[in-house]
């Protein structure tokens, strides 16, 4: 059994190496895939980096792209617009609060649309 | 009006001249009102287009514009990347299999660019963005029959002029609220510099 | 004239690091200070950090402190009493989404109570 | 009953002992609902506590749990360090300039403790945290008129069993809300060890 994916894209490599390593303490078997800075690796987005971080998370239960600002959103929209697969969705959370619960949610074996839901209702909950 | 791939091709040479020569400024406006990037996200941008292009062979202008908006999405990291990527793949989608662009095609071509921008911005004229340059250009070539080099050049040049008195609210610029009043919105200088440069390359072919 | 202080407190160094790199891109002149992971660098908080961060983020217009999770929000609470400036807050709001807004809005010289509302509203502006 | 400050150390090494030789089930527990992290967290700040108590000199009780406190508060990267933190600095402001502690003095200071570890992790009893062996000690200890050390010892450990059975609705265990269903708390085990040394040094001292 597979559990949804998580894509994490920020304008710095840094957080989401960062988030991933806080993420992993607590959610050791969901696939969390990285998409942090542009091509080159400074600040900024790049839509390749989304659609490999995509490819490398998915599963049958899908895949969920979290972003921080501006171009991460578009960047993210294009990737699901580009790739083949249907069950690939742009989540509007926060980045590091939302992408956390969704781990945690993902772990428990939950849906694509549970996870999202979840993640999207984080600061609703505490 | 017709535009060959010669003239495409023209067209981005130019494009990345008049970017290539005005870096420091573009970086300037979106020190001023963003997070100084636009002038180095579009020299690194159109610099990889123009080197893309010319060690490349094409039989058609979708072609041609294809490489332009695949090269700029993934080598600009900034909300321009997947916008003008999104601007030329519309383009390139619109003109696919055509060898001479005429003008109705042209047209048709930059309405299409024009509702990719929109749609992958979320945003509309008068939010201080790239699309009050280039909506005021499809009103302009609607409006027309054939195509005035000069008068696209102008009606490029007094839109993005009046981006100064807009307050943004899309883009970066949008967390400056009033603050964004009173500066150019750089994106929209950089696609005056697209038509501008289309400007020259029509006026040479004409 | 200064500006309210910003200090990003995560539970990964990395985190706190990235965003500042994306604050400062767009701000240069807010102080920004970080408390990342735990006194080893290790994943985790740590109150002496936050203690140092708001020493070295305080000026007369005050200091808001962002958090990622659990005992980051208890430790900024804490570092908050111990501290004997009066301007000093923790914020409930998403940690890089909250903190890069606040950052954006002291840099125009805002309040401390007009940069906080705006951190809190960030998910309602968009 | 009566604690100086030799029983205090003793109580802290004691403790100590207990989380070391525990540390690997601590972090089991903390692995099955929470981020593993809370057997490491313990044995560093305990063994961190130890050292600095033996290596320093104390006239009052107050002095001693201030050092556990703060080495607590700056050794344990997890919940734990705030809120064992709060509640051996709630004790120690409780307990300042008393050179014996008796029976209503201890009292009040776990009453003190256990309200600081309420007010710091914004929680309350049957949340699935270390506030459920906490109060359940507050109320054993409210009944009696001198301590039990067996009691004492028997109330902890009952309340940390008990635990097994309630969803967490605070702490990291919380996002896994029904399933966190039939795990120990790691924080109420870690509690328990904290009371089970106390009542260790009662019995000695008695
Ligand atoms: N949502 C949007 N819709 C349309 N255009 C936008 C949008 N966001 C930004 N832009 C355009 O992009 C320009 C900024 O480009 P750039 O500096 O490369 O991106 P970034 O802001 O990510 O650094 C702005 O000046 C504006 O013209
Ligand atoms: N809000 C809270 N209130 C009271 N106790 C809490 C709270 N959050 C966590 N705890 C306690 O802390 C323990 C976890 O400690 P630890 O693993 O060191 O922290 P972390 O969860 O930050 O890794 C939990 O088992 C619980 O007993
Ligand atoms: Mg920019
Ligand atoms: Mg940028
Ligand atoms: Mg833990
Ligand atoms: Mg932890």
């Amino acid at each position: 059994m597979s559990n949804v994916g998580i894509v994490l894209i920020s304008h710095s490599p840094k957080v989401v190496e960062g988030i991933k390593d806080i993420i992993r303490q607590m959610v050791p078997d969901v696939p969390v895939e990285l998409a942090g800075g542009t091509d080159d690796g400074s600040i900024g987005t790049n839509v390749e980096k989304i659609q490999n971080a995509i490819e490398n998370a998915y599963n049958e239960k899908g895949v969920l792209l979290f972003f921080d600002l501006g171009s991460a959103m578009m960047n993210a929209e294009l990737a699901v617009e580009m790739t083949d697969y249907e069950k690939v969705k742009v989540v509007k959370a926060p980045l590091l609060e939302g992408a956390y619960v969704a781990a945690v949610e993902s772990g428990m074996g939950k849906t694509l649309e549970e996870v999202e839901k979840a993640a999207r209702n984080v600061f609703d909950q505490t | 009006m017709e535009l060959q791939i010669k003239q495409v091709i023209s067209w981005m040479e130019k494009t990345n001249e008049k970017i290539q020569s005005n870096k420091e400024y573009l970086t300037s406006l979106d020190q001023a009102i963003g997070d100084g990037d636009h002038g180095l996200n579009m020299a690194r941008g159109f610099q990889e287009v123009v080197n893309k292009l010319s060690s490349s062979n094409y039989t058609y202008v979708s072609d041609v514009l294809k490489d332009v908006s695949m090269t700029l999405l993934s080598k600009v990291g900034g909300a321009s990347g997947p916008l003008y990527g999104t601007a030329f793949l519309k383009m390139s989608t619109a003109l696919k299999g055509i060898e001479t662009v005429d003008y109705p095609q042209f047209k048709k071509a930059v309405v299409e660019a024009v509702n990719g921008v929109k749609e992958r911005g979320k945003a509309n004229k008068g939010e201080k963005t790239m699309i009050d340059v280039w909506e005021p250009i499809v009103d302009f070539l609607q409006k027309q029959d054939n195509l005035e080099a000069k008068e696209l050049e102008s009606t490029a040049e007094k839109a993005m002029e009046a981006t100064q008195d807009l307050k943004a609210t899309k883009g970066r610029a949008a967390y400056l609220k009033e603050r964004s009043i009173g500066h150019l919105d750089p994106g929209s200088v950089s696609s005056y510099y697209i038509f501008a440069a289309l400007s020259e390359v029509l006026e040479e072919g004409a």
